[in-house]
């Protein structure tokens, strides 16, 4: 199996026509991912990356014609909270929103259109997902992974690059790497991951990257304590020397009244048994450690 | 994007809530004319109120009475001398001392846990509310409004008659409640709080009559930076005394760019990764000189661009660059850092570390202009360090 | 409540829809007033339409086009003159005559089924829609508005798509269709209709360009009456013309009351009741004079001022009165009754049949009045075409 | 059994210190549906009744103290989307608004919150519903019932006392009277409620009483034809004397475009198998030819 992304995948790319849809579907088409369809509205009949793909005005079309079950949102924020919506009603069960800068109280309302439809949104503001061998889905570098078994989920872009890395490197081969954004309004969770991976018979053992601000790490954490008994996971939070009260980058990382400090991340997380690295290097010697032998 | 207080009344205002009237001073003689006014509309005092983007003004003496046009005066001399958690008073609010019966606190914030806007009110107002959450949380009420159709009627009214302000002024309540949340979707505000949100006697100006009303007292908004786009006229909200000349140069090229105490510059492309390099860089001994993400797919004009923002901080002693390609091309940024290099007026050690989409063209570039390079993360970190302890010494 | 073309128009302008520019005349010299200035815009032709409540006033010559001033005063008074399905033509639009490219059906309306706002599109624009949706239905598009957040983007691109509407009109119908549904929203209607939505060819005015631009050309809005309360500006829009003034009357008093041609008056509690009052009225071989619900728990006034109501129309030949008392008191009818009967100008023979709450009492003083009183509703309606047919006869 | 309303009611009555919410709690109680709790806001402490309903400021203070299960609403028409939304928020399953003259576009969002939440709402501008002998809940008067097992549905006010004065008259008792209302949007249709009867054991028969407009009875009765079969049915439609295009007294009577026309449901329910009265009074004559001996 894998997680979000695999042999089933069949993707839809919205917004495939702009520059960054474009060159990005060029990159999932290489990397062997089946890219089935590509819409921007006024643009159907038209085809993408070398005629490839064909182009289609409304998503709807674009599965009543392809069988397409997965989105990849490129489209600029002004229109991405509709391009959900429109990949929902167009009955998508798997959505990822690449797309940043969307207002969280759009977001708010979109999460709740998706949850009311029983289906799954990652992002938005987040890399994709990659399925090692199988299919990629987003902006994540292909080169990076390795086929094997270890979850990778982060809520972070270039580090989540930067962890998986430091797995391949260490020869230790990824099942499936989330990256699940680092937005404050998000549809997919650390813990909604997580209950994905422990379901999923290939991921044996599990790295979580996290940063400052916001409860999910330890969410997920408490949730780890209850259920993931046994699994060798490793984990890394990133911000431990960021002053209280700025903003780190992106709206993700705030730290609000003494909670969501890296401080309290790293002791949730070591009390539910799982190891924090200090660098992302360190992650493979962790889970080796606890007796993972993929 | 955090707003001052009486920008954040002007919002208020704007959504129909009740807020008394108020006055923004640049000067003590400015200060004085308004207080002037107030005290002739037949107030018998005035506060002066420092605007700063900061917590904690009032224990800095930043909000002081007056009761004479002359006290106001002094006293706002006084507050625009104060420079409060770093940042100068560059202006003050003068307003009427309002009569206060009750003190309540009312907030509205984005919770990202249960993905709501949550509404919280209390009892306990007038104080910080973090405190109040900490040592008597049974004294909070909350209630998540739905997501679709905001606050409810009922839900506002559960919320006054759990602190104990039902009957005549249940109605007033409701409809400030709802207004904040009206405040906070019009707005794209990810927090608006009142606090403290009051009871107060007004006089019916004869005297003879007082009477109670429900008002915001103080008002803390903060938008949601994302949204911005579609409020322009939010934009002129922005205060710029409360900002380093730097960051605003850093947020007209798209860069994210925090400045702080350090000596070890860094520029790295995505924000997680930028916070992991400061935290390696203080791992190996050092102190990073700032926080800064070049953001996803940056050219060489913006390298260039971050490497000034760095270079403008005397304290930076060594430059650690920390690129891992995706969108961001690893040549693109080698070329940039050369470029940068060719003109800066400093000579700064930097130690440059491309990995990712097109780093063996960037490795190769470096190399043949001679920059010192890493493969690692931590290799990186360590050589900062190292270089800027060499300079230091 | 149906609402003027005119009126729906300046809703539609007043959501930011484009509608193109009209006047309003009630006599034939305004309309000629219009015409020329609309002339010496640089226009060829003016249409001139009759503005009544009911439809096909195209077929009823209500609608036509003039090529100059005099012309425009002529249709204008032809069209004044008409009574279109009963009601005559009191007013007329006058507007530039559309060079039209094409036409296209759009409609917003309350779906009772489904409980949602279901938006229609048709590229068969022009027509009766009732005759698309029988003959070609597929040619009618439909999506359901999202309960809360309305007609989302894509909705309406789905439906431009569906139409042939994409190109360069598919942002201006995507902004079209949603503030059809605004509109809706915006005055709680329960149907707002443009038919035709048209491309129509515009010259720069120099004659050397042509633009096309997406229109409204008419507009039909149908508000909720239960929404009416919060809308109070929307109440003088109701047009005075087309109900019969009975109907005013009637509405003041909280009684809905619709005149029809029979000779039986009926006054019942209830729309279902009142109407099955009727049904069998008819069955029992008469033809009911007026549809007549005093409403739920009716007082004596009330009940007088429905006397009034039915016996203003001089064809009444007998009264029913059918209570089935709930909400409602039968002795409160009964004292009605005999108070109205105290003071009616005409004696028209009345058959009283109440059941219910209080029923006894009501019995009682009927019976002490001497009316003519029935068990059940089956016997009111049979004594009731007997009583009519011997007035008649 | 019975539907609706039953033995296991305990009746919280919504703006139970207005005219109307006073005087009918007051039918309720000396009906002896148990009333258990009543709410006006600001006015919670107070009692009803003459000391026996207590009032809250809330309903989930009147739910938390006293178990209530079931609503009846009488707030003025402006409150009563929030009195239904605040009955959904606090629990309750089952909710009566009697309330007339609700916007129609806020009973749109109101029934999807409440059907979101699983729970169900009968009306608005509903008379309620009884189960003779057990509890009634609304303005139905109590007097015109007697117990039985006929099930009685209809959009009417009065007209449904009619019809079950006939009922009663004739000897045959009810199961339970549900009146959904005349409105354009409602919460309850008469298909939900054939449904609920199909699955009561203490229904036989069934009486529906239309109305001309709309195509609820259509709907009712497709479904009827393929799921009641061997239930006697009749039903009553008024309005066939009604003139096209005219609204007669309330939204759901218009006929629109040929279609909700009493002889279209005439004809729909005859098609079905479902004998249509010409008077209310011929109702038991019929089910009693269908077969019924209740």
């Amino acid at each position: 199996m894998s997680i979000l992304v695999g042999r089933e995948t069949r993707l839809v790319v919205q917004g495939i026509t702009g520059r960054e849809g474009e060159f990005h579907t060029r990159q999932m088409v290489e990397y062997g991912t089946p890219v089935v369809a590509g819409v921007t509205p006024n643009k159907g009949g038209q085809t993408a990356v070398d005629g490839r793909v064909p182009v289609f005005d409304t998503v709807a079309e674009a599965v009543a014609a392809t069988g397409a079950n997965t989105s990849c949102i490129y489209v600029p924020a002004a229109g991405a909270p509709d391009a959900v919506l429109e990949a929902v009603g167009a009955g998508i069960g798997t959505i990822f929103c690449i797309t940043e800068g969307v207002p969280a109280l759009d977001m708010l309302k979109v999460v709740e259109v998706v949850r009311e439809a029983g289906a799954r949104l990652i992002g938005p503001n987040c890399p994709g997902a990659t399925s090692p061998g199988r299919a990629k889905v987003g902006i994540i570098p292909g080169s990076i992974h390795r086929e094997g078994r270890v979850g990778v989920v982060s809520r972070s872009g270039t580090l989540t690059y930067e962890a998986v890395q430091a797995m391949t490197d260490a020869g230790l081969g990824q099942s499936t790497c989330v990256g699940i954004g680092g937005d404050p309004i998000i549809g997919t969770t650390f813990l909604d991951v997580l209950k994905l991976f422990a379901e999923d018979d290939e991921t044996e053992a599990i790295v979580l990257i996290g940063e400052i601000g916001g409860s999910a790490e330890e969410e997920a954490a408490a949730w780890a304590a209850d259920h993931l008994n046994g699994v060798p996971m490793a984990a890394f939070i990133a911000g431990r020397t960021a002053p209280e009260g700025k903003r780190m980058g992106h709206a993700g990382a705030i730290i609000s009244g003494g909670s969501g400090t890296a401080a309290d991340k790293i002791a949730a997380l070591e009390a539910a048994g799982i190891r924090v690295a200090d660098s992302p290097t360190e992650l493979p010697t962790i889970l080796r450690t606890a007796g993972f032998r993929g | 994007m955090k707003i001052q207080e009486a920008d954040a009344k002007s919002l208020l205002l704007a959504q129909g809530l009740p807020v008394p009237a108020w006055d923004v001073a640049r000067t003590a003689a400015d200060a004085r004319a308004a207080a002037t006014r107030i005290l002739a509309d037949g107030n018998d005092k005035v506060v002066v109120k420092a605007q700063v983007l900061v917590g904690g003004r009032g224990k800095a003496g930043g909000v002081r009475l007056a009761g004479s046009a002359d006290e106001a005066e002094a006293v706002a001399a006084a507050i625009l001398a104060l420079t409060i958690k770093g940042i100068p008073v560059r202006k003050v609010l003068v307003a009427p001392a309002a009569d206060i019966a009750r003190e309540y606190y009312l907030g509205a914030i984005l919770d990202r846990a249960s993905r709501r806007i949550v509404v919280m009110a209390s009892a306990e107002g007038g104080v910080e509310i973090e405190e109040v959450a900490r040592v008597r949380p049974e004294a909070i009420h909350r209630v998540a409004a739905h997501p679709h159709l905001g606050l409810l009627d009922w839900q506002a009214r559960q919320l006054a008659f759990g602190i104990g302000l039902g009957g005549p002024f249940l109605r007033d309540f409701v409809s400030i409640a709802r207004g904040l949340v009206a405040t906070m979707v019009a707005y794209d505000a990810d927090l608006v709080e009142v606090n403290p949100l009051a009871i107060v006697r007004e006089s019916d100006g004869t005297g003879a009559a007082t009477t109670e009303r429900l008002v915001c007292l103080d008002a803390k908004i903060t938008l949601d930076d994302s949204a911005l786009p579609r409020h322009p006229e939010l934009e002129a909200l922005r205060d710029p005394d409360s900002e380093d000349p730097a960051d605003a140069e850093a947020r007209a090229m798209g860069i994210a760019f925090i400045h702080l105490d350090g000596s070890i510059g860094c520029m790295v492309n995505g924000a997680g990764l930028a916070m992991t390099t400061m935290d390696l860089v203080k791992r190996a001994g050092g102190e990073p000189a700032n926080f800064l993400d070049i953001g996803g797919g940056a050219r060489s004009d913006k390298v260039a661009a971050a490497m000034r923002l760095i270079l403008a901080d005397p304290k930076v002693r060594a430059i650690l660059v920390n690129i891992f390609g995706g969108i961001t091309r690893g040549d693109e940024v080698a070329r940039g850092l050369i470029e940068a290099r060719a003109v800066q007026e400093r000579d700064v050690p930097m130690v440059v570390r491309i990995v990712g989409t097109n780093a063996e063209e960037a490795g190769r570039l470096l190399t043949e202009a001679r920059f010192e390079t890493a493969a690692s993360l931590d290799e990186a970190a360590a050589k900062a360090v190292a270089a800027a302890a060499a300079v230091g010494s």
